[in-house]
């Protein structure tokens, strides 16, 4: 632990800097895309928007609007989902003690592929039956695994991959039975920020704000919860009611976020992992962390697919995997070379 | 949003067309060009000028444009989008389902036509920026293809030249109606139509587009009690095909020839796979009588010519 | 201070408690001994709340142990458990700083003291050379003195140990019976602990219960203890008594 | 553990009872299917086949076919398949030390069916591909994570999901920029026994006797892992030999499982469990009693799947979730109303 | 017996075992004792190969124990670990019946004798009655005596003991010793425990071994070990030595 606390060194100046890199990072961020746009162009879209400056009028609508209206609030919904994901991937694996869990295991993107497609069918906007799908799902999983009585880890765990492989049965079922091309093709499970507005980050932002504040005020449960049930319970926490109200919150967090931008693997279950093998096991410092490299992440990935994407949009899951999973593996690969 | 239920392909739910035309457009001059229409997803589209730059959002709608003569006000496609072969010199932006928004903002379009596979997300994106979209998702029938090529000539001001393209289709399937009068509805060919085979099969079920040539062919299809396209091998063995037909391009025929099972059925054992252009058959545009007469003149060599 | 009334409990159709009554008073401390799988560590368990007992048995203070809120309940009560889980990378530091969670504000933050607190608690453990190193690599009775010290931080007037010692050695044993003597005198504890080590128990309680298949069979002072048979009786052994200085001594006598 | 003993009696009494009624139950499966078949004409054509009696005139080539090339060679491969799977991970479960370990964890799944798309793309025989492609991404896991030196179970699982990430978006990766037809309409994900032959079911079985035999025959190594890595050393057993060994027959043993049928989810992550609840963790019992279990279900499910198809065959893979997760979530119910 | 020869192990650049050389012999009953963390659990590890000690370190029986093969050296070896995992539902029965490992045939199954024996000891260790049992619902003395029990039954020369009291009630202890006892007479046994209860190490070794800090720094008799002062200096405290009947008694003295 000592020379990790070196590592890190003052913690504070840390996340400040890496505060500074995470905003420098997302303004380079704004110049990528298929469309040429040159950074004047762009600063000059900003400053207009910001109605500091006139906008020049060599600047067409179409160029705008992708600067100020698919560019930025994709940014901004990248750093919500990466933070989003990262923090509650990690919540999560303290919660359940598991370190397979993952922000989706509990039903919410099978729940929300599932509701997504009844919307599909059945009419509607399809960001709320999405999330009314992954709420419903969620639920499911916390109620029948017992919300009102003593909530176990590992039966939750265990509904909730019932529940995941239930609903996506069913939506596999349905995709089948129905003649309609467009269901059949229609895919809800690949994440993507395509559809990112001001609206929806506006959404997210409100959602998120709360819920990472109450993760934030449970980072000393979290930590006693590794100490098993027990031991917590000894040491005052109220493990039952602290479950319940992180589950519920995570739900709501995950479920919104699931609903606007689909299921982004991968970031959930690895951001965490690796923030551990970097930095020990204490969420004072893992949290905020895990949140700043979820972003880092995930803001990276989004870039990288909208680099390449002159040939069509690849869903950010994919990316996430593909540049993820590698490296990652590196990571497990050069900690087995230094314990042998 | 979407809101497209009803006007959808499938035959249980409401056959009407949801389009409808709430006010014709003026075709004696440009200037006054305004048309309003209703499209599968249930939003208004009103254009006041002619669209002069259009970008097709799949190979159908494609294929519908160009044959309206619109190909020179098209600034981009799919990359699926490849007849007729001139438009591939376009610009693509992507695939149908997920296209880049990007790419075709900066295109600046004044309409985008697409067609079933176009993700919702991507259209919701796209109108919010203030573009024009018509989703075009009709039941996936003669009279949905139709109806199809009919709006797509309405937003563009070439009513007439659709009402005279639908005008030939509708003549070459009335044609071949004819033609096949002679046929003994008891004794009707028992065709299999195939898209997939090896592990999993999928085949035309009855109530798909692919089925509803296969009737108007003159055939009766063995997968006609199937919904969609997943099949098992005892209803392939137990509906015994006279005739299969697969899609061209991928080698089916030839593969069928040498696998377990498929080896042993009788219409491979007595050569009767034929192929069938495979794009033509599933795309909703103009092509798809020609693609029906193609089956039917497999089907029925000495009627169907 | 706690008072228990009648309790019993089963698990599988097996009687593990019997009727247990028994009334601890305020500063005094308690041992608990008896025979391996007398109930010590249920009856513990139970005094925790973490096993709930039946309405009405348990009373801290006149009021059910069922009615306090968790957080509460353990600003009065600290235990320390026979086995630990100690599976995780936290310093020794970190895992002290656990104990102080009742003092914690909303975002986990704790007054200035607190870190003298802790590092005096430390040295009096002498453990303080070790505050860095993460709680997976600390031996079994290194780790053992973490537990305990971390049950002590939570400044409960009332204290629980279940065979505090039973991974310590000698002198680390008596350290500790000391350092629990010394704050007992500043901070008015009670304890009631579970030792294995009659010696230790005849030296630094002040009252002992003596467990035997789910009943307290006998409690008294330590001289009243190794007085009666009934010690000898429940350990199926003579007891070697040795006599210096006033004090009794229980010497095992192996052949 | 007493009340579980009495529950089970005599074991070997129970074995032979569970053999029985799973001879009978195969033989009423026979009868299920959407062709019209008479249980006299079936009779008939097994016997025929058989060479007992000649065969009725009235019976078509196709109802022989129907009877004798696809209904049986579907059971017996239903019936390996259950077998394998339960067993498999009911080993995983062991050898992982973890709850969510199933027999597709190590890349198995996402190999084959990235595999399948390959030979689908370059031309081949698809199980061979998958096969390859299975048997690349487990030896990718299993290699990274440290065949060499000690092997890690965690660092395993967490390679396993890296992969099976990496490889499930490198195929939606292709699918999306092909968007072939016929590749996105091929979905390999979903296992079917659709493509049952006496061949394959003779290659399978050729390769399942020899390694469930294995599997057996380490029953008391995987109890003794339960107990821990260092006391299983401590009483003998050479743990990391024991794992690989493990490690690589399930590998082949899935792999070749996968390349024929496809992925079938659910089976082998919930009957271990099932076995466990109601008959406690020594693999002694638990063992033979997953693979008679993993039998009986997935039989049971691939006749379910066979008895509504004739409005279209129903992937396997969905009906084992959409009838195993409601009756698993319930024994998660019952146990939880038991224990409290 | 076994041997080791200038042994040395680091662990993030903390020495813990500091060039231990030392030959245990046959037939003999060694006591390991010294403060916590003084390496003692460590230096078993290495003994058991569990810590795979360097080259041409430790001899047993003049081979290197890296060139055992795991499942012979379970044959020589058993070991009761200091901190055992109990989290899984066996029963004591089958519990004890994975010390026979070694003796399994290939399907796992026991010669017929197995049975008698392991109820034999069972018994001997007075567990009888908990014989199907799981074990994750003993109490901690209980188990304790399990995993001593499956060490037995392995049936090796050598037996390595980690603090095999630590959890036991005096009753419990005094019979685990006789039980080793009678075990060494029957099967001439060479043990080795780890004991902090000075007063049983004197009374069941032959011969006692003084760790600290890394190091034996002292080995000999018990008599030999109580009159040296080295044991006063490693714990820190006077020992107050009681004699009678020609045994010498430390009774830990608090006040
Ligand atoms: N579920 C159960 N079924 C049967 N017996 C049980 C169960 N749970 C606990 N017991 C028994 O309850 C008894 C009391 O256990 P407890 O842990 O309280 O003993 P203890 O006095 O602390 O013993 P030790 O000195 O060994 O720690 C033990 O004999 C144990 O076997
Ligand atoms: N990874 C490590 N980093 C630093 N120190 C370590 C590490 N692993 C072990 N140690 C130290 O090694 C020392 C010896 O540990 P060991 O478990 O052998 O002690 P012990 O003599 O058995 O003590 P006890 O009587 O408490 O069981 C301890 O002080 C421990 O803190
Ligand atoms: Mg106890
Ligand atoms: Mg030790």
């Amino acid at each position: 632990m000592k020379h990790k606390k070196a590592l890190i060194g003052n913690i504070s100046y840390l996340y400040f800097l890496l505060t500074l890199c995470l905003i420098l990072f997302a303004c380079i961020s704004v110049i990528i895309g298929v469309a040429d746009i040159t950074v004047g162009d762009i600063i000059n879209i900003i400053g207009a928007k910001l109605k500091l400056v006139p906008l020049s009028e060599s600047i067409s609508k179409g160029q705008e609007t992708i600067v100020w209206n698919l560019r930025i609030p994709r940014i901004l919904m990248a750093l919500l989902t990466g933070i989003n994901l990262a923090i509650t991937g990690a919540v999560y694996q303290s919660l359940f003690r598991n370190d397979m869990a993952d922000p989706y295991m509990l039903g919410v993107s099978s729940g929300a592929s599932l509701g997504a497609a009844m919307g599909f069918i059945l009419g509607g906007f399809l960001p709320v039956w999405a999330f009314v799908g992954a709420m419903l799902a969620n639920g499911l999983v916390i109620s029948l695994s017992g919300i009102k009585g003593k909530v176990s880890p590992i039966r939750l765990l265990l509904s909730g991959l019932a529940i995941n492989y239930f609903f996506s049965a069913l939506l596999s079922y349905i995709r089948i039975q129905s003649e309609d091309k467009q269901l059949a093709v229609f895919v809800w499970g690949m994440g993507s920020l395509n559809a990112a507005s001001y609206k929806r980050v506006g959404i997210l932002l409100a959602i998120t704000v709360p819920i990472l504040c109450l993760f934030f005020v449970y980072r000393k449960e979290l930590n006693l919860l590794l100490m098993g049930e027990e031991a917590a319970k000894a040491m005052g926490v109220d493990v039952s009611k602290v479950r319940k109200r992180l589950l519920v919150a995570s739900s709501i967090l995950i479920a919104t976020n699931v609903a606007f931008t689909g299921t982004i693997g991968f970031v959930g279950l690895i951001i965490p992992h690796m923030v551990r093998l970097l930095f020990g096991s204490n969420y004072k410092r893992t949290l905020p962390l895990c949140g700043f490299f979820g972003m880092y992440f995930v803001l990276f990935c989004d870039d990288l697919a909208r680099a390449v994407s002159s040939k069509g949009e690849v869903p950010l899951g994919i990316v996430t995997a593909l540049f993820g999973a590698p490296y990652f593996m590196y990571l497990i690969y050069k900690e087995r070379r230094r314990e042998s | 949003g979407s809101k497209n239920q009803g006007d959808q392909t499938a035959p249980s739910t409401s056959p009407e067309v949801s389009a409808e035309v709430t006010s014709q457009p003026e075709q004696t001059a440009d200037e006054a060009f305004n048309v309003t229409i209703t499209d599968s997803t249930g939003t208004e589209i009103t254009l006041t000028k002619k669209p002069e730059r259009i970008v097709s959002l799949a190979p159908s709608t494609t294929e519908i444009l160009c044959a309206l003569g619109l190909e020179d006000k098209m600034v981009g496609r799919t990359k699926y989008c490849n007849y007729p072969e001139s438009i591939t010199a376009l610009p693509e932006v992507g695939g149908t389902s997920n296209p880049n928004v990007e790419a075709i903002v900066d295109l600046n379009p004044d309409l985008v036509v697409g067609a079933t596979h176009v993700s919702e997300e991507v259209i919701g994106k796209l109108r919010e920026v203030g573009i024009n979209v018509a989703f075009l998702n009709e039941q996936e029938n003669f009279e949905g293809t139709y109806s199809a090529i009919e709006k797509v000539g309405m937003l563009t001001g070439t009513d007439e030249k659709a009402a005279e393209v639908v005008a030939e289709m509708k003549q070459k399937v009335a044609d071949l109606e004819i033609a096949l009068q002679g046929l003994n509805l008891t004794e009707l060919p028992k065709v299999y139509y195939a898209t997939g085979f090896g592990e999993s099969d999928y085949g035309a079920g009855g109530d798909t587009f692919i089925g509803e040539i296969i009737h108007l062919a003159g055939a009766t299809n063995i997968a006609q009690e199937i919904s969609g396209w997943s099949i098992s091998k005892e209803q392939i063995a137990d509906g015994d095909p006279d005739i299969i037909i697969v899609p061209s391009g991928v080698n089916m025929a030839a593969d069928m020839a040498t696998t377990d099972f498929y080896k042993d059925l009788r219409a491979v054992k007595e050569g009767k796979v034929y192929e069938i252009d495979g794009d033509s058959i599933s795309r909703q545009g103009p092509r798809v009588a020609d693609a029906l007469v193609e089956m039917a003149q497999k089907i029925h060599p000495e009627l169907a010519k | 201070m706690i008072c228990i009334r009648n309790l019993s409990y089963e698990k599988s159709h097996k009687t593990i408690l019997n009727s247990i009554s028994f009334q601890f008073e305020e500063g005094k401390t308690y041992g608990i001994i008896g025979p391996n799988g007398a109930g010590k560590s249920t009856l513990l368990k139970h005094m925790m709340n973490l096993i709930v007992p039946p309405k009405n048995t348990i009373f801290y203070e006149d009021k059910d142990i069922r009615n306090f809120h968790v957080k509460d309940y353990a600003k009065k009560v600290s235990f320390v458990f026979q086995e630990n889980t100690r599976q995780v990378d936290f310093s020794v530091y970190e895992m002290l700083l656990m104990g102080k969670y009742t003092e914690m504000d909303l975002w986990g933050n704790l007054s200035k003291e607190v870190e003298e607190e802790v590092v005096e608690l430390l040295k009096e453990l002498q453990i303080l050379h070790l505050k860095d190193q993460p709680i997976n690599t600390l031996s079994g009775g290194e780790a053992q003195k973490v537990f305990i010290g971390r049950a002590l931080l939570q400044n409960t007037p009332l204290l629980l140990l279940d065979e505090p010692t039973s991974m310590l050695d000698m002198h680390n044993s008596i350290e500790l019976m000391h350092c629990i003597e010394r704050l007992k005198a500043k901070r008015h504890l009670t304890i009631v602990m579970v030792l294995h080590d009659l010696n230790l128990a005849l030296q630094s309680c002040q009252e002992l219960l003596l467990m035997e298949e789910g009943k307290i069979i006998m409690s008294g002072t330590p001289q009243e203890m190794v007085q009666g048979i009934e010690l000898q009786r429940v350990y199926h052994q003579k007891l070697h008594l040795i006599e210096e200085a006033g004090q009794s001594y229980i010497v095992p006598r192996l052949f």
